[in-house]
């Protein structure tokens, strides 16, 4: 079983049947298209290019690539898409990280001073805009202690950002993060603190092992939850929306 | 309308030294490296680009050594990697940076575009985007402010002004009527926001082909300084519903990238060497631009097609 | 997304008593009057509009006698004149009434769909519209602040949310992806803006027939609530690409309300008499009806054709 | 001649070649007509209906009217052609009005208390906000002392609202109307008060004809130029644009 696998089953177990999900490139559509395939089949999908509701015929390897705009229900512009965050329209977004801290505030612009960076990343990107307006969202960020952090270099993204109340008084509408899905299990927020804890393990693991790869002390957990290994027929799902393995490999190399 | 239509000479003579661009485009589609490779081959110094996810325009500026400072929200390569020259422009202190998120960016434009001294918005409030200063003073881009209605804190952010706007679109007619098929990406904004627009099309078609559907018209002729025919204005990157990217080609970039000295022999080679637009395709060959060529009914070139 | 499809009588029962709605139209153009017949001929009372240019419903409630309030900025008949029972009830002091420009309007609209607690904008600072409140406080509309950024004064307005809009549209797909030829009117910031939103619609398509144009869908299906087959669903106004307003209908409803008895049977009778939708187009007749038929070539039916 | 076609034709006058003009129904769109056949082909008319550059074959009776539509490079909504007026991409607008004082400032809203008014009228529309962000405006208005009035009963639209500097302290773009074009000749603006004065006289009319249908005072006038009569080539046009005499008679009735 590959770790691939079990984030891309555990992040498509975030999305509700129904509800508006604002969607990047790689792992997250792969998880994407397996909730639509599955449990949820009337989730409207939307990209940052202005891509709305497609109906692609194979794997798309970017929200702006042209294969991924076959069948769908309204093109527009990048504007549109993020205005949909703005209306409060959104129900979860996926983001990713360079860096990430207790409270999944997200590091994707600097390493290193933010002037005469170590190294310079991409920056935000829609994940600003996504971690801000949107309902609810969800990290997907391999575990790590060079990842997850206790003081970020840079914060891009706000995740709960000193805790409780900060995101109000920052104008931010969204509730923010509610999960972080690492390749060896999922994350929550204590709701007191707001302070990141496991909430549920892939099989194999235990909380001290999470607990080493991270740079920061989780939370006490409440109570966890240890994932059944994926059934055949949900693999042959992922096989067949990801048949190369771009985004999630079916075995660990 | 007036008619608009110049050389690719004259248009890139509207681009002098110093100024701000802001271009179009996004991941790889729709950028306007036809235009941008002619400015490259021309020399400028000093050029500053505010911009959304016009990677490729970014780090070939960079490459060339004609980048000073970036207003932007995200410069990468989707399926490669990172912008090398430009990422490393920025490590060593070349080029200076002020960063945005994609609505950030977007907002900036539209309140320049709409002649606002602010524009309040629902993102980048609470983090280093609103407080860490690189261009300009923080409190010039991004405020918190209270609703004058109910006192609730809400960020607003400053109009961002480009000199130059560059946009490669599907077609327009000879007074710049542009539309541009599949996601529009920002092209609007910017062009909106911009002091001069320079366009550059695949076709430039009869008004009575604009107007047969008229809501598809992205950009209107009044927007629009300078247009210019350039088939094949975008390639290597693509351009929906005429052709996809060319991978290879893009590929062939991002490896000579990773090193300084075989990046600057390939924008030696690649983009200052051609004689002009035509030999610039003429040495990537007819067979390798026709294989990638859409199909028509589905926008793009499937898999089993691909060059 | 999911299946919106409702009957006529299931959306009519979406807007309750002493709600606001607001309603998709320009001119004689595209309102939604067969729902506003049906919803009219059920009964409500203490209804509030919130309006650009659906001169037509704000005309037939107030005639109904269903309107007590009334945001807007501009009801009159275009090429007839005033809107007589609309214009007396403000009059007679039974309907209430907060003004504003158009962009005033739309902005408001935007600010609600957008969540945001204010929207600047350059218009409508100086005047009564800004100082004068018939529903709202002056302060809670519009006030002049200074930018955060420069200093200089600009207005901004106040959100302004309608429980229930209502539009007609030309084609929706069964989970309320809505597509409108022609000019688009307010109908996309409408729906944006309201709690609940009905659209009908002349025709259902299958999915496929959505997106061979995606760029034209006004209304993406997340935001509708229920979806009415219902054609002929805009007449006596005009649908672009269907038919022509039917002026001779409109005329005749015109003269009637120059006087408020002879109003009121022409409501109990037209609006009030008719089974449901069918037998209000019925009485209409078939030869009628499809005589406003557009030319397919030019969206409407040219002068030497006019039924 | 008819004071219609005066009208018009002064109204035409008004635009220049390759500029943006936002145009309403009636009469300043065969001005807008007459103008495209003459002196100004590259004019481009927006109405508030979101129908850009249009090429009607028949005269249309209203913005959002189908024939308007045909031709036309470009059609979106209202909010978009409002936002052309707020980018200051718009050159010119024509205004009408029930009332209108010494400054140019309008009433299309009510005669009477605002909350219980003797005539209440159809409102603003698109008037404010083309006064208010139009680089400049004309206002068309038949001469009368009920009409031309000392004080509005209700300000709608602004004009120079109560002299230089008001409009920059209100936040307005535009620098206001710079002509009222009546059925006797056409009025301007006193460059240092910003209140009304005689420019141009219809042919046969007198400065004091004109004072004496104006409720306020107007300005001394400067220079005044008096027009001569049309001639036939133009009233062949407005007869080609306006074959029914729908907006403008060619006599008086």
């Amino acid at each position: 079983m590959s770790r691939d696998a079990l984030m891309a089953i555990a992040a498509a177990r975030e999305i509700n049947d129904g509800e508006v999900a604002f969607i990047g490139t790689g792992l997250p559509m792969v998880a994407a298209y397996l909730a639509k395939a599955t449990h949820a089949p009337s989730v409207t999908l939307v990209f940052e290019s202005g891509i709305i509701d497609p109906a692609p015929l194979e794997l798309a390897t970017g929200v702006g690539e042209y294969r991924l705009a076959y069948g769908a229900s309204a093109i527009r512009g990048t504007r549109a898409a993020l205005t949909l965050l703005q209306q409060g329209r959104v129900d979860l977004g996926f983001l990713g990280t360079a860096e990430i801290d207790a409270y999944g505030n997200l590091n994707s612009t600097a390493i290193g001073d933010y002037r005469r960076p170590k190294v310079r990343l991409p920056g935000s990107g829609g994940a600003n805009d996504i971690a801000s307006m949107a309902a609810r969202t969800v990290v997907i960020a391999r575990a790590g202690r060079r990842r997850f952090v206790e003081s970020l270099n840079y914060l891009t993204t706000p995740g709960h950002l000193t805790g409780p109340g900060a995101r109000r008084q920052a104008g931010l509408p969204g509730d923010g993060p509610v999960r972080v899905i690492t390749d060896m299990g999922v994350l929550g927020f204590h709701p007191a603190t707001l302070r990141m804890r496991v909430e549920r393990l892939f099989p194999g693991f235990t909380p001290d092992q999470i607990q080493a790869e991270i740079g920061f002390r989780l939370e006490d957990p409440g109570e966890i939850v240890t994932d059944a290994a994926p059934d055949a027929e949900t693999l042959a799902l992922l096989r067949r929306i990801d048949p190369a393995g771009t985004y999630v490999k079916l075995q660990d190399e | 309308m007036k008619d608009k239509r110049v050389s690719l000479e004259e248009a890139v003579r509207l681009v002098p030294d110093g100024c701000s661009i802001t271009a179009g485009g996004f991941a790889h589609s729709h950028q306007p490296l036809g235009f941008l490779r002619a400015l490259i081959a021309e020399g400028r110094r000093d050029l500053a680009i505010m911009g959304v996810a016009e990677c490729w325009v970014a780090e070939w500026l960079a490459a060339a050594g004609m980048l000073d400072k970036a207003w932007f929200s995200n410069f990468m390569f989707e399926g490669f990697g990172r912008c090398r020259r430009f990422s490393e422009g920025i490590e060593a202190g070349e080029i200076a940076t002020e960063d945005h998120s994609h609505f950030g960016m977007v907002m900036r434009f539209v309140a320049a575009a709409e002649r606002l001294p602010f524009i309040p918005m629902l993102s980048q409030g609470g983090t280093d985007i609103a407080t860490t200063g690189g261009i300009e003073r923080p409190e010039e881009k991004i405020q918190i402010i209270k609703s004058p209605f109910g006192g609730e804190p809400v960020a607003v952010t400053s109009p961002l002004r480009p000199d130059v706007a560059i946009i490669h679109a599907a077609r327009a007619d000879a007074c710049g009527n542009t539309q541009l098929d599949g996601a529009t990406a920002v092209l609007a904004e910017q062009a909106a926001a911009a002091k001069t627009v320079i366009v550059t099309v695949e076709e430039i078609v009869e008004p009575g082909e604009i107007a047969a559907n008229p809501a598809a018209t992205l950009i209107s002729g009044f927007y629009v300084d300078a247009l210019v025919h350039l088939p094949y204005g975008a390639w290597p990157t693509g351009m929906y519903g005429y052709h996809d990217p060319d991978m290879g080609f893009l590929d062939d970039y991002y490896q000579a990238s990773r090193d300084p000295a075989s990046c600057a022999r390939w924008i030696e080679e690649h983009l200052r060497g051609p004689a002009d637009h035509w030999d610039w395709l003429g040495r990537a060959g007819v067979a390798r631009l026709l294989a990638l060529r859409s199909d028509p009914a589905l926008g793009y070139r499937p898999a089993k097609d691909a060059a």
